[in-house]
C-alpha cells in the first residue's frame, strides 16, 4: 500500500501538485479499511487463482494461436496451498536443512542490507545532482535528458563491466568487495527517483518564498537550508520510497548478473532451476522478493511520520 | 550579507533558452562521448571490456539489418506490452476511482507489481504462457507498464474539481455524461504522464525479460550472446540500439503528451 | 432581449424561491455542525436578493439547499412551487460559483452550450443561443477562444451566460465575483445589473461586499453564523417603486438597471451604513485573535 | 603429503607464505566443480603453497574476461566461447581440459521423432544461449542447416518449456537438466519420468561436439611471469588431486559442493558428482591433457558456426597459444611421481537414483 | 510599545522612499512591455501612501524596485537616501504580500523568527522580540500553531509580524488583504491602522480597494496602466495635522489609528468617490470586452 503512494513522485503533475482533491476523512477509520479492503484484494487474487485453475483447461485459453490466459498445470501454477506449504518444509531432504522460509528470509535479508547500501548512495547522488541542477538552469538542460536516458540502459548490459572494474579497485588495505559492485548497481536504479523527485522539490518553493529570501539578502546556502530543504520533503518521500523500491529490485537483478551468492536474488535462480520437479519452491524466493520491496518501501515510508511537520504544505 | 544575487537566476532571451535547452545536453553528450573515446585510445582502459565509441559504431554499421530485425522484435513487444498494459490500468483505475473497495483491494497487488523484479516474474510467466512465444516479454512489458499508467490514471481521475462536479450535479447529467465530460478530460494530462514514464519502462522490461527465456531475435538476446563470447562492440552496438528504442518511446509518448496538453489546457481557468 | 423575456409571460403565481424553517446539520466527528437554522425565506419573481455574513455563516449552504446540491436537514425548500430537486431536474435555474468553473479543454462558445448540449438542444438552435449569449456578455469575439485566454472577469461572465444558457426564470450566484478585482468587480456588477433586468430573471446573490449587495440587490439579507440565521433583511429601495419587488423590466426595463452614478449618491452610502452595523452590529472592530476559522 | 618435497619456487622463497589465486567458475557452486572444491576442502591447494578463492559466477558473468581482465587468475569456461573470446582479443591459454568429453545434449520426447540432429529442421529447439548454442550451430552446419531453419528459443533455469511442450527439443547436461527431467512426476504416471520417455541426441556423438570445462590461463603472463607458470603448475596439481578425490569419493564431494553453496539435494548433487566423472574419466592420456583432434574438432566447429544474425563465432584459426600441455604435462609428470591414479582407467561409474525435485 | 518606537529616534532627514524618473519595461517576444514609466514618488518616514490602479498598472512592479526584487530599467529609487539594493541589504525595509507565504513547516513564532535567525540575531533576543511582535499582532496564544492551523487573517498577521520583526523603519505591503474576506478585511485594517502608527514605520501599501486605501492612507497614489504612470495623488488628510505626513506617533500615537467610525463619516464618503473619480475618469462602464487581461 505505501509503495502505491511511493509512485507519485513518477507523477510530474500537471498543475498544483498539492490540491487536495477529496475531502479528508477520518484517518485511523480509513486506514483500517484500506487494510481491510487489502486483505480481501488478496484473498480475491487466491480465490480467482484457484477457481482459474479449477475451472480451466490444461493447456490455457488460446485464441487464434495465441495463449491469452496461463495454462493450469501443477507447473505453471501451483495450488495456492501448495506453494505456501512449501514455505515451511524443508529446503532439501539432506538431514538439517532449515526450512524453505528460512533461508528465504536470510536470504531477503542480505539483499536488504546490500539494497539499503544502494539507496543511500543512490540517495546522495541523486540529491547532490539534484542541487547542481537546481543551482545552474544550465546544468539542469544539459543533464536532465542524460539523467533520463541513463534509465534506458539496461543495467544488465553493464553489470560485468562495474563488477570487473571494481575488483580492480584496491586503496591501502581496503578492497572492493562483490556485493559493492551489486549496491552500486542498486544505487544506480536508485538515483533516478531521488533525483527527480529531490530536483522537484528543491524548485518547489512557491516564488514568493524565493522572493522574501532575497529581501532577507539570505544567500544561496542559508536559503537552501531554511527554505529549499524542508521545502522538498514532501516530494523527497515519495521519491526515496520509489528509489528504495528501485533498490531492491537493482539489488535482485544484480545479484543474480554478477552471481553474488548469499542473497535472494541467488535464491532466485537456484530455485528457478529446480521449478521443474519442485514448482513450488521456485515460488518462495518470488514471495520473498515481494515481501523485501514492501519492507523497504514501507520503512521509508516511516520516515514520514518523523518529517510530517515538513509536509504540512501537502494538506494546506 | 553576502554579495550572491541569487534570487534572479541568470536571465536569457527565450529564443537563446530555447537553443540552450538543444544545446547543452548535445554538449553533455559529445563530452561524454569525448571522454569515453579518451578512456579507450589515450588513457588505454582495455578496449577489450570496454570497446570505444568508434569500434561500437562500426559494429553498429556492420550488423545493421540484424540490429535493426533485432530492434522490431523488441520493439513491437514493448508497444504490445504498453498498449494492453495501459488499456488495463485505465480500465482498472476506473473501476478504483468508482468504487473504494476496488481501489482498496488493488492497492496491495498494485504495490507488489512495482517490486516485483523481472527476474523473478520472467520464468514464471514463461512457464504460464509458454516459451515459444513472445508473449511472455509483452506479459512483463504490459505488467512495467500497467503500474505507473495505474496510478497516474487513477491519481487523475481524482483531480475532478468540485465546482465541475457541483455543475454536473446542477445540469442533472447522467453518470456516463459526467465522465465523458468532465472526469475523463481532467484525468487526460495525469494519464499522458503515467504512459511517458510506462513508455521507457516497457522497453528495458521487455528488453530484460528475453534474458530470462523465450524465442532468440530481440536486442535483449543479442547483448548477452554477444557479450557472453566477449563481442562487447558488437554487444554495445545492440545497447546503443536499446538506448535508441527506448528514446523513441520516450519521445513518442512525450509528443502525444504535449499534443493532449495542447488540446486540454489545464491552467487559468480557475 | 424581447424574446428571452417572453419565457417569464406564463408567469406562474409561485415565488421564485421558498425556503421554510429549513435547517442544516452536518455531521463532523468532533460533533455536528448547525450550518443554517429555521431559515424563512422568500425571493419573489424577478427580485434580485442578496446574502451577506460573515464567513461559515451557512450562505453558500443556503444556496446550495435551493439549487439541491445539498439536501435541508428539515424544513422545505421550494423552486417555483416545486421542491428543489424537481426544480433541479427541471433545470428552472442556472447556478455560478465563486469560480467560474469553465471547462478549460472547451472553448468559450463550447462552455456556454454545455447544458444545451447535456438536454439535447439541436446543434443549429444551440448555435443561435449560444450566440446570442455570448452577444449579452460581451464577448462575442472571444468565441473560440480557450479559458485560459481569457481574464478572470471574461471567465466569470461566460460562467453567467452558461447560467443563463436554457433561459431559467431562477439564477444562483455564490459569490460569483469573489476572486476579481475591485475595478473589474464594479464593471461587472453593473453588467449583472443590467442583464438581470433584461432576462427578468430573480437572482440569490451570495456576497461579502457590502456595497455590492446594496447596488445590486432589491433586498439584502443579512446572516449571522453558529447556528447560520436571517439576522436582518434590508430593502435598499433603488429603482423600485413597489415594495421587495423590482419594478417589471417587462414594463420598462432600463429602469431597473442599475447606473455608476448610483455608487455616489448619499443614498447609496446610506444604504451601505444601514447594511454594515446589521452586519456588525457594534462598528468596533471585533477582539484580537478571536476571528473564527 | 606431497606439498614439500615439489620444487615449488612460489612458496620456498617466502618461506611458506601461501599464494593468493582466485579461480573463477563458470555457474553457481555444483558438483560439475566438486574437483575444486576437493582441493580446497582436502588442502591440496595448501600443499601446493596456495590459497584459493573460488568465485561461483551468474547470469552474466563472463569467466574468461573476469581472467582477461585480471580480475582472477585462472578461470573455468568452456573452448568455443574463450575461442570467441581469444578473437575479440583475449589473450588466454587453455592449460588443462578437465572435461575430456561434451557433456550436452538435446532431449526430446520419445514419440518425437527426433533422432538426430538432421531431424532439427522445421522444429522449435531450445538452448539457454549465452554462448551455448554454438555447439548446436556447428552440428547443424554439418548436417547441411542454417540456422534460420530451427526456431531457436532461449531456455531459462528449467525444463519447464520443454515439459510443456515449447520446444520440441531441449538443451540439456547430462549431469545437470537431464537429471532435473529424471525428478519431475510423469503427471500421467504419477512416477517420475524414465530415461525411455525420452530421445537423447548426445553432442559427444555429432561433428559439432566441443570441448567444455576447461582451465584458463593468462597467456602473457605465463610467458612473462616465471612465478605465475610455476604457480599455474602447483594449482593443476592440487585440481587433478582434487578430482581424483572426486572420483574416488563421490558421496562426499557431492556433499561439500552442498557445503559451498549449492541449493540442490544430496541425490541430485551425487548424480551430477557421477555424471561429471563421466566426462572426465577415463582420460586416456591422464587428466586435463588436451587432444589435438578434439581440440581441432572444436576450432571447426566454431568456424563453421553462424548464427540468426549472421555472427560467426570466430572467422580465424586461434593462434597457438589458445592452448598448451606444457603445464598440465609438468603437473602430472610430478604427481605421477607420488602414485596417483591419473586416468582412471578403472573408473566405474555409479548408479544413481534420483528423487523428485531434487531435493 | 515604545521600545519599537525608539528606533525611529536617530532619524535621518532622507525620505523613506524617493524614486526619480523611475520605469521599467519587461522584454516579451510579443515586443516590450513598459510596465512603469517616468514614474515620481516620494514617501516621507512615517507616511502610510497607498497606491491603486487598474490591474496592470505596475503597482506591484513600483512596489518590486522599491523591494530592489526588481532592477529599474532607468531613473534611481532610494529608500532612506541610499540606493534599494544597499537599503535591501540592510534590511532597512519588511515586506507582506498578497498570500501570507508563511513557511507551512514553522511554527508561529518560528516563521515570525525567519529573518531574525538569517541575520544570526542569538536565540534570546530572539525569542523575547518574537514573544513581543506575536503580542503586537494579537496571536500571542497561537505562536506554536502551524499555519494551516490559522484562519487566513490569522495568517495574514503572522507575515505582517514577520514583516515587522526587524523593526524597520518601512514596510511594502502589496495587496495584503487581497485574499480575506471582507469582513476580516475591515478588521485587519484596523489593526494595521494601529499597528503602523505604534510604530511609527512609514508604509508603502498596494491595493485594489478605494475604501481600503482611503481608511488607511495619509495619501492615495493613483495609477494607470500602458505604460503605468501616476495620475493623481489623494491626500486623505484623516488624522493628520501636517501636510502629506501624518502626525508623529512620537506625539500622539492613538491620534493616528483610524477608528472604525470614520468609514461612516462623510469625509470619508467623499475622500472614497474622490479616488473613484480619480480612477475611472468618468464614472461610466468600461465599454464591454474591453477589459484588460
Ligand atoms: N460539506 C460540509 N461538511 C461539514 N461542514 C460543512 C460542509 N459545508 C459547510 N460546512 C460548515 O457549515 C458552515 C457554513 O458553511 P458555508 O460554506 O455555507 O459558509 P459561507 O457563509 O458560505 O462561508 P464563506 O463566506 O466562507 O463562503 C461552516 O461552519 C462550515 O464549516
Ligand atoms: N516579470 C514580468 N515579465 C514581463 N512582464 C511583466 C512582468 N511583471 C509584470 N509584467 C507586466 O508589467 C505590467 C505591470 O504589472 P504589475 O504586476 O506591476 O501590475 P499590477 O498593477 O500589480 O497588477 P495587479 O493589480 O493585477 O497585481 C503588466 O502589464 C504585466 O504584464
Ligand atoms: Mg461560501
Ligand atoms: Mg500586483
Amino acid at each position: 500500500m505505501t509503495s502505491t503512494a511511493g509512485i507519485e513522485t513518477q507523477v510530474a503533475a500537471p498543475g498544483d501538485p498539492a490540491h487536495p482533491a477529496r475531502a479528508p476523512r477520518p484517518r485511523g477509520r480509513r486506514s483500517g479499511l484500506a487494510w481491510l479492503w487489502g486483505i480481501v484484494g488478496v484473498a480475491a487474487v487466491v480465490i480467482v487463482w484457484e477457481l482459474y485453475k479449477w475451472l480451466a483447461p490444461e493447456d490455457g485459453v488460446i485464441v487464434a494461436g495465441l495463449r491469452i490466459l496461463p495454462r493450469t498445470t501443477d507447473l505453471a501454477m501451483p495450488h495456492v496451498w501448495v506453494m505456501v506449504g512449501r514455505l515451511f518444509e524443508p529446503v532439501t531432504r539432506q538431514e538439517g536443512s532449515p526450512p524453505l522460509w528460512g533461508v528465504i528470509a536470510l536470504g531477503a535479508l542480505t539483499t536488504l542490507g546490500i539494497a539499503a547500501v544502494g539507496w543511500l548512495v543512490g540517495m546522495i547522488v541523486g540529491f547532490a545532482f539534484a542541487l547542481l541542477m537546481q543551482r545552474w538552469r544550465l546544468a539542469e538542460w544539459g543533464l536532465l535528458p542524460w539523467i533520463i536516458l541513463s534509465q534506458t540502459v539496461p543495467l544488465i548490459a553493464f553489470a560485468p563491466i562495474v563488477k570487473s572494474w571494481g575488483s580492480r579497485i584496491e586503496i591501502g588495505g581496503w578492497e572492493w568487495q562483490d556485493w559493492m559492485s551489486v549496491a552500486l548497481i542498486a544505487s544506480y536504479l536508485a538515483f533516478f527517483p531521488i533525483a527527480v523527485g529531490a530536483l522537484r522539490g528543491l524548485q518547489s518553493p512557491d516564488r514568493i518564498h524565493t522572493e522574501l529570501m532575497h529581501t532577507y539578502a539570505a544567500g544561496y546556502w542559508p536559503t537552501l537550508v531554511k527554505l529549499r530543504l524542508p521545502a522538498s520533503v514532501p516530494y523527497l518521500l515519495p521519491a526515496l520510497r520509489l528509489g528504495a523500491a528501485n533498490a531492491v529490485i537493482g539489488a535482485v537483478v544484480a545479484e543474480v548478473s554478477t552471481g553474488l551468492q548469499g542473497g535472494i536474488g541467488r535464491l532466485l535462480i537456484q530455485f528457478a532451476g529446480q521449478a521443474s520437479g519442485d514448482p513450488a519452491k521456485a515460488w518462495g524466493p518470488i514471495f520473498g522478493a515481494v515481501a523485501l520491496g514492501l519492507v523497504a518501501a514501507g520503512s521509508v515510508a516511516l520516515l514520514g511520520v518523523f518529517l510530517k511537520d515538513y509536509r504540512r504544505g501537502e494538506a494546506a | 550579507m553576502t554579495t550572491v544575487r541569487h534570487a534572479p537566476r541568470a536571465r536569457w532571451s527565450p529564443a537563446a533558452e530555447r537553443r540552450l535547452r538543444v544545446i547543452a545536453p548535445l554538449v553533455v553528450g559529445l563530452l561524454g562521448l569525448a571522454l569515453w573515446q579518451f578512456l579507450v585510445t589515450v588513457v588505454g582502459v582495455s578496449d577489450y571490456l570496454l570497446p570505444s565509441p568508434a569500434a561500437i559504431l562500426q559494429q553498429l554499421v556492420e550488423f545493421w539489418p540484424a540490429i535493426l530485425q533485432a530492434t522490431i522484435i523488441t520493439g513491437t513487444n514493448a508497444l504490445l506490452g504498453l498498449v494492453v498494459g495501459t488499456l488495463l490500468a485505465i480500465l482498472l483505475a476506473a473501476l478504483a476511482a468508482r468504487w473504494r473497495a476496488v481501489d482498496g483491494m488493488s492497492a496491495p497487488i498494485v504495490a507488489s507489481l512495482a517490486v516485483v523484479p523481472i527476474v523473478a516474474l520472467a520464468p514464471v510467466l514463461n512457464s504460464m504462457f509458454g516459451a515459444d512465444s513472445q508473449f511472455g516479454r509483452q506479459a512483463i512489458a504490459a505488467l512495467a507498464a500497467f503500474v505507473p499508467v495505474f496510478v497516474n490514471t487513477l491519481r487523475g481521475l481524482r483531480q475532478t474539481r468540485p465546482v465541475h462536479r457541483d455543475l454536473m450535479h446542477v445540469y442533472a447529467a447522467s453518470g456516463p455524461q459526467t465522465f465523458r465530460l468532465v472526469t475523463l478530460p481532467t484525468a487526460a494530462p495525469y494519464l499522458m504522464t503515467g504512459i511517458r514514464i510506462a513508455s521507457s519502462l516497457a522497453v528495458i522490461s521487455a528488453l530484460v525479460a528475453e534474458y530470462f527465456g523465450g524465442p532468440r531475435g530481440g536486442l535483449g538476446t543479442f547483448i548477452a550472446t554477444s557479450a557472453a563470447t566477449s563481442a562487447y562492440a558488437r554487444a554495445w552496438a545492440y545497447v546503443a540500439a536499446a538506448i535508441a528504442l527506448g528514446l523513441i518511446f520516450y519521445l513518442a509518448t512525450a509528443l502525444l503528451e504535449w499534443l493532449v496538453l495542447r488540446r486540454i489546457p489545464t491552467g487559468g481557468a480557475r | 432581449m424581447t424574446d428571452t423575456a417572453t419565457t417569464t409571460e406564463p408567469v406562474t403565481r409561485a415565488a421564485a424561491v421558498s425556503v421554510h424553517g429549513a435547517s442544516k446539520v452536518f455531521p463532523s466527528k468532533a460533533g455536528d455542525v448547525t450550518a443554517l437554522d429555521g431559515i424563512e425565506l422568500t425571493v419573489a419573481e424577478g427580485e434580485f436578493v442578496s446574502l451577506i455574513g460573515p464567513s461559515g455563516c451557512g450562505k453558500s449552504t443556503l444556496l446550495r439547499l435551493i439549487a439541491d446540491l445539498d439536501a435541508a436537514t428539515a424544513g422545505s425548500v421550494e423552486v417555483f412551487g416545486k421542491p428543489a430537486h424537481r426544480a433541479r431536474r427541471d433545470q428552472d435555474y442556472g447556478i455560478a460559483f465563486q469560480q467560474a468553473g469553465l471547462l478549460p479543454w472547451r472553448t468559450v462558445a463550447a462552455n456556454i452550450a454545455l447544458p444545451l448540449e447535456l438536454h439535447g438542444v439541436g446543434a443549429a438552435e444551440r448555435k443561435e443561443r449560444v450566440a446570442r449569449l455570448a452577444e449579452l456578455v460581451g464577448l462575442s469575439d472571444f468565441a473560440d477562444r480557450h479559458p485560459d485566454q481569457l481574464s478572470g472577469g471574461m471567465q466569470q461572465r461566460v460562467a453567467i451566460a452558461r447560467a443563463l444558457a436554457e433561459q431559467p426564470r431562477l439564477l444562483l450566484m455564490d459569490e460569483p465575483f469573489g476572486a476579481l478585482d475591485e475595478m473589474t468587480r464594479e464593471r461587472m456588477q453593473a453588467e449583472l445589473s443590467r442583464i438581470a433586468a433584461e432576462t427578468g430573471a430573480a437572482v440569490v446573490f451570495v456576497t461579502h461586499s457590502i456595497p455590492e449587495a446594496v447596488f445590486l440587490s432589491d433586498r439584502v439579507v443579512v446572516m449571522s453564523p453558529r447556528p447560520g440565521r436571517i439576522t436582518d433583511i434590508i430593502e435598499t429601495g433603488f429603482g423600485a417603486d413597489d415594495l421587495g419587488t423590482r419594478r417589471s423590466p417587462l414594463l420598462d426595463p432600463a429602469a431597473a438597471i442599475r447606473d455608476e452614478s448610483l455608487r455616489e449618491t448619499p443614498a447609496f452610502f446610506a444604504k451601505v451604513t444601514a447594511v454594515r452595523e446589521a452586519l456588525h452590529g457594534t462598528p468596533a472592530a471585533a477582539p484580537r485573535g478571536a476571528e473564527e476559522r | 603429503s606431497g606439498g614439500g618435497d615439489s620444487p615449488d619456487p612460489s612458496s620456498d622463497p617466502d618461506g611458506g607464505e601461501l599464494t593468493p589465486v582466485k579461480l573463477q567458475l563458470q555457474w553457481l557452486p555444483q558438483a560439475q566443480f566438486a574437483g575444486y572444491f576437493a582441493a580446497i576442502d582436502q588442502d591440496y591447494f595448501e600443499e601446493e603453497g596456495l590459497d584459493v578463492e573460488i568465485i561461483p559466477s551468474g547470469g552474466d558473468i563472463v569467466p574468461q574476461d573476469a581472467l582477461a581482465n585480471g580480475d582472477v587468475d585462472f578461470a573455468i569456461a568452456w573452448v568455443p566461447k574463450v575461442l570467441g573470446s581469444i578473437e575479440a582479443g583475449a589473450n588466454l591459454t587453455d592449460i588443462a581440459q578437465i572435461f575430456q568429453r561434451s557433456g550436452t545434449l538435446q532431449v526430446s520426447w520419445a514419440d518425437s521423432g527426433i533422432e538426430s540432429v538432421a531431424d532439427f529442421e522445421g522444429k522449435t529447439i531450445g538452448s539457454w544461449g549465452f554462448g551455448n548454442e554454438w555447439e548446436i550451430f556447428a552440428a547443424m552446419a554439418a548436417e547441411g542447416l542454417d540456422s534460420t531453419t530451427v526456431q531457436i528459443i532461449t531456455q531459462d533455469f528449467n525444463m519447464n518449456a520443454f515439459l510443456q511442450g515449447d520446444i520440441d527439443a531441449a538443451q540439456a547436461m547430462t549431469y545437470n537438466e537431464y537429471a532435473q527431467l529424471l525428478e519431475t512426476v510423469n503427471p500421467d504416471t504419477g512416477e517420475l519420468y524414465q530415461p525411455e520417455d525420452f530421445n537423447v541426441i548426445s553432442y559427444e556423438d555429432t561433428v559439432g561436439a566441443m570441448l567444455q570445462d576447461a582451465i584458463w590461463a593468462d597467456t602473457a603472463r605465463l610467458d612473462s611471469d616465471e612465478e605465475y607458470a610455476a604457480t599455474a603448475v602447483a594449482f593443476l596439481k592440487a585440481v587433478i588431486k582434487g578430482w581424483v578425490y572426486a572420483r574416488d569419493n563421490p558421496e562426499a564431494a557431492a556433499l561439500l559442493t552442498m557445503e559451498n553453496g549449492s541449493a540442490w539435494g544430496l541425490s541430485h548433487e551425487l548424480w551430477m558428482m557421477n555424471e561429471t566423472n563421466k566426462l572426465i574419466w577415463p582420460a586416456t592420456d591422464g587428466i586435463g591433457i588436451i587432444d589435438e583432434t578434439a581440440w581441432q574438432r572444436t576450432v571447426d566447429g566454431a568456424l563453421s558456426a553462424v548464427n540468426e544474425t549472421g555472427a560467426h563465432l570466430i572467422t580465424q584459426e586461434p593462434p597457438a597459444s589458445a592452448w598448451s600441455n606444457e603445464y598440465i604435462q609438468q603437473a602430472l609428470d610430478e604427481l605421477e611421481a607420488e602414485g596417483i591414479d591419473l586416468t582412471g582407467e578403472s573408473f566405474t561409474p555409479m548408479n544413481v537414483v534420483l528423487e523428485e525435485g531434487g531435493n
